[in-house]
């Protein structure tokens, strides 16, 4: 990051992962084969996005991707989480959707919610716990991601 | 001889002062408030207006033979008449008293259109509306089976006057058109457009939240028949919007709610509706909320809206030269007669992200589709960050916004 | 063993120093205030939250990522949360903020009956209703064929039960009821009423204007499915008010307005609306007003309904001794569960002059027919001088209305 | 008046002749072969009453009278206004309601406005210039003369 950015708060919410993965979002586009996909609107800022899951025979996440328009943070946070999620049981996928949403909003741990998944890059997001009117984003994903697991066709974070 | 008809520009940084939510810091620097067309701050005439009414003279209006709901009855209804000298209204019959221009078009969808609309009638907006002259008209013709189409604009934000005149047929049954665009800012040719409506017997509305904040307005030589706007946007409290119309056409009008004061008699048989504008205001009306607006048409009467306009006019010249100047900015909207808005992009970084880091210092714009995500798709753009100006900004707020611009490009380099 | 449920009685005459408007004089004797059924007075904690607001936070709602849009969002949404927990609803979803008890029924005739309703369907409503809980029936009864019927009261001014109940048949498709009478203060005995209702498969909005203000309201536990209130009757500001809906219910029902905030996202196309409560909110709402009403939650929670209700109720029966005491008094509206308000006449003595000389006096009631004309037409009286009470009353505001009415007595000997 | 009205205010507001008025209106009730009749509602406080004229060929007055309920403002004004009306030519009776109700809204004379009528007796109503709230009972049948005597059926005070 840009030595201008002199502002320690901003650094914390836009660092180099964040913005890298912005410009350079993971697993973008259509999934073919999908088994499941939902779409993730966040009505304060028109991000919007489709989350692609492939769920194979033994409830395992084989595929994932997603497409759409947002903000550095929704996209960074989309393209973080398809890494985060690809190749996990089900199962744990939705306790990662409980793990970071309950971070990003300051709410204690779901104890019952217990992940294999390694999701140390996704502190990057934490940021944005101190812009409270960006939480939405970073959660946008994942609210997505909730819903595909669970049969419906679209989130909102509003 | 004529006389020359500018006078001195007045000092506005006086006005400045009057608006105690500018003095304070955001983010650790003195807050630069570049959002009034989302909604204006107010002055302490305002403030105190509403607090002291709630302090000692507030009551229910219009049924109290005690004194203090005689003063309440009093303010609220010299509210009316200060707006209706405002804006050059014939008849204070004609103001209409809503909680807001959205409110005011629904009431116009809904009395005015909805019990004469049929399948084959249409109404006529334009690609430059804001949700609220959009999405009302949209549940009226799913209502009526009437369509709704729109006039195209060009790539400068300005509606194609000659397609918008071929659209008015004889099946046109309403023209809604903004006075000015809250995301783009230009300011529509009212005149013109109106006139060739009237010619071609169309009813025209004029949603104007974004018209009466920044010049004065007389509905009278405007020649339309509906006038719409909000109090939040010039300086006034929210809940509070005008409904102006025709006495005439608000005469033939059914009402629109049911309830207390917008009846003269009620029997199970036979309710006898009130007079105009009673009939259109049912139950209790938002009372401090339309003293406080009449204390901001003091305010700005006592300014003058040309001065206004002037002060806004130069301002936006002055901002746009100096967006103009940083390395990647596009300017989205640049009709010729555009004022007090200026909606913009800086390479490919999000509005939403632009906001973000503009807050971080002290800065206040508004980001995102702007109520007009139609609009936005005739760009192509998920949306824009959009500075707009009220009569209390001046160039040191203008040169804080370039100065945080530079800084975000430097962040997202 | 049960615990005692009385607690001691709170020292209400602290309260009445939190309201600024009573500490003042009218014609020259302090004013006694006896007028808050129609709109209540507000303590500082509402007037200084609405100016502070204004000071430091306000900016538009929901769509901005500055701060004091943040800090405004967060305020307003605040409110909401409060007035959930406040009337016991199940979800901030079933929550939507309109401009008060009138356009709260108006949304429930427009968008859950007019779709549905049909020639032979009816709507029943009983002769206690305030013109806000008749009109807006009779105006969707107007449009759509169905028919308006009416369950009568007894000369104590108590709703007939067994007729309300024979009229609850399946073509009743909802029971429009108050909660408390504004003109006699009859408190209907609600559970009974909805759970026959429930039984026929009718809903039941309640009309509980002058519920809120006087009584703790659980709306799971009433059983109704609308619950409509306002503001400025519960000590917040005006063009505030409370639509709560099941969820269910509001779910299923098309929106009510269009504009601004209550679309998920606009095209011409196709327009998606927004999620609960949001469908019913279109445009800026009033804001300030909103948070205003949240201080007001805050301080009737910190007072206790059950206190306010025990305070009012003993001061109610005071009330009753005293005027009947008073020679040629006649008191109209004698329900064995009634409180806060007496209607009452003097002799032959017509209200408003009554009103007049009372307020001579420095106390305020009302005079008329309290927004019930076909409740007065029931008793063959053309209106009542009506005293109301507040939480901030007391024993010394019923003996200056009694030796103000004495004063009256003998003007008109 | 009973001297515990001891408010001076009160006392200009409720004269004897007013309440004599209100107790005792003359012209009360119904006129038969009326040519003109008009209503006046006063919807502040539900104050309502019909006045019926009989105007003659020469446009005299030839017979008036009202019927309805009020307060003991507006019934007093009601009787007082059938006395002052009573055969007098019609230009001269809508002169009458100029001059009255301008007085009682302390509105200057319209020197166009003159009337042979004895107006004298009305000027026991100017004590209502004082309670703004009950101008309007004042003035209620005067507009209703008015109304009727321009053909229309109704008029409001509002
Ligand atoms: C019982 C009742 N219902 C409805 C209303 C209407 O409330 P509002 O005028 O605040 O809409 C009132 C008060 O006027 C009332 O007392
Ligand atoms: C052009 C325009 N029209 C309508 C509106 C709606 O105004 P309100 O939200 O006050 O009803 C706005 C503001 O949001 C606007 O800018």
């Amino acid at each position: 990051m840009n030595a201008a950015a002199d502002n320690q708060d901003l650094q914390e919410l836009y660092r180099e992962l964040i913005l890298d993965h912005a410009r350079k979002p993971r697993n973008f586009g259509r999934l073919d084969a999908a088994t499941h996909s939902a779409e993730g609107i966040n009505p304060l800022c028109g991000d919007k996005l489709r989350l692609y899951l492939r769920i194979d025979s033994n409830d395992r996440i084989a595929g994932v991707s997603f497409e759409g328009s947002g903000c550095a943070i929704s996209l960074a946070s989309a393209s973080l989480l398809t890494e985060a999620v690809s190749n996990l049981p089900v199962a744990d996928a939705d306790a990662c959707f409980s793990t970071v949403t309950r971070r990003l909003t300051r709410q204690p741990e779901n104890p019952a919610a217990t992940t294999t998944a390694n999701l140390s890059k996704l502190k990057a997001l934490d940021g944005v716990r101190d812009h409270p009117s960006r939480i939405k984003c970073a959660t946008l994903a994942w609210h997505a991601l909730h819903a595909a697991l669970h049969q419906q066709s679209q989130a909102t974070t509003e | 001889m004529n006389l020359p008809h500018s006078q001195p520009v007045a000092d506005f940084s006086d006005y400045r002062d009057d608006f105690p939510a500018l003095q304070q810091s955001v983010n650790g620097q003195p807050l630069v408030y570049l959002d009034s067309a989302a909604s204006a701050q107010q002055p302490n005439a305002v403030i105190e207006a509403v607090a002291s009414y709630q302090r000692e003279d507030h009551a229910n209006v219009h049924r109290g033979v005690h004194t203090l709901s005689h003063r309440a009855t009093e303010s609220y209804e010299g509210a009316r008449d200060k707006l209706c000298n405002f804006i050059n209204a014939s008849s204070r019959a004609e103001i209409v008293l809503t909680s807001g221009t959205t409110e005011s078009i629904n009431l116009v969808a809904q009395s005015f259109c909805r019990p004469v609309l049929k399948p084959g009638d249409q109404i006529l907006i334009t690609w430059l509306e804001h949700h609220s002259n959009i999405v009302p008209w949209q549940l009226v013709c799913e209502q009526t089976g009437a369509e709704l189409i729109v006039a195209p604009i060009n790539d400068r934000g300005e509606v194609e006057l000659d397609a918008l005149y071929e659209l008015m047929t004889e099946r046109v049954k309403l023209l809604g058109i903004g006075h000015v665009s809250n995301a783009l800012g230009s300011i529509n040719p009212l005149r013109d457009i109106i006139g060739h409506a009237k010619q071609a017997g169309i009813t025209v509305l004029v949603d104007g939240a974004q018209g009466v904040p920044h010049m004065s307005v007389d509905v009278q030589s405007l020649g339309c028949d509906f006038y719409a706007f909000s109090g939040h946007k010039m300086f006034g409290p929210t809940g509070t919007g005008i409904l102006w119309g025709r006495e005439q056409l608000l005469e033939a009008m059914p009402p629109y709610q049911g309830g207390g004061d917008m009846i003269l008699e009620v029997s199970f048989e036979q309710t006898v509706f009130n007079e105009l504008p009673y009939k259109f205001e049912a139950g209790t009306p938002n009372i401090s909320g339309v003293i406080g607006l009449g204390a901001a048409v003091d305010y700005l009467s006592g300014i003058g809206m040309d001065s206004v306009l002037e002060h806004e006019k130069s301002l936006h010249a002055y901002m746009v030269t100096q967006l103009a100047a940083i390395e990647g900015i596009r300017l989205v909207g640049t009709a010729e007669n555009q004022a007090s808005v200026q909606s913009f992009l800086l390479n490919d970084i999000h509005p939403h992200d632009l906001g973000t880091i503009l807050d971080h210092q002290g800065v206040a714009i508004r980001t995102g589709h702007h109520c007009a995500m139609p609009l936005m798709q005739r760009f192509g753009l998920p949306g824009t960050a959009r500075a707009s100006l009220g009569l209390y900004n001046d160039r040191d707020d203008i040169d804080r916004l370039t100065g945080a611009l530079e800084k975000a490009r430097q962040v997202f380099a």
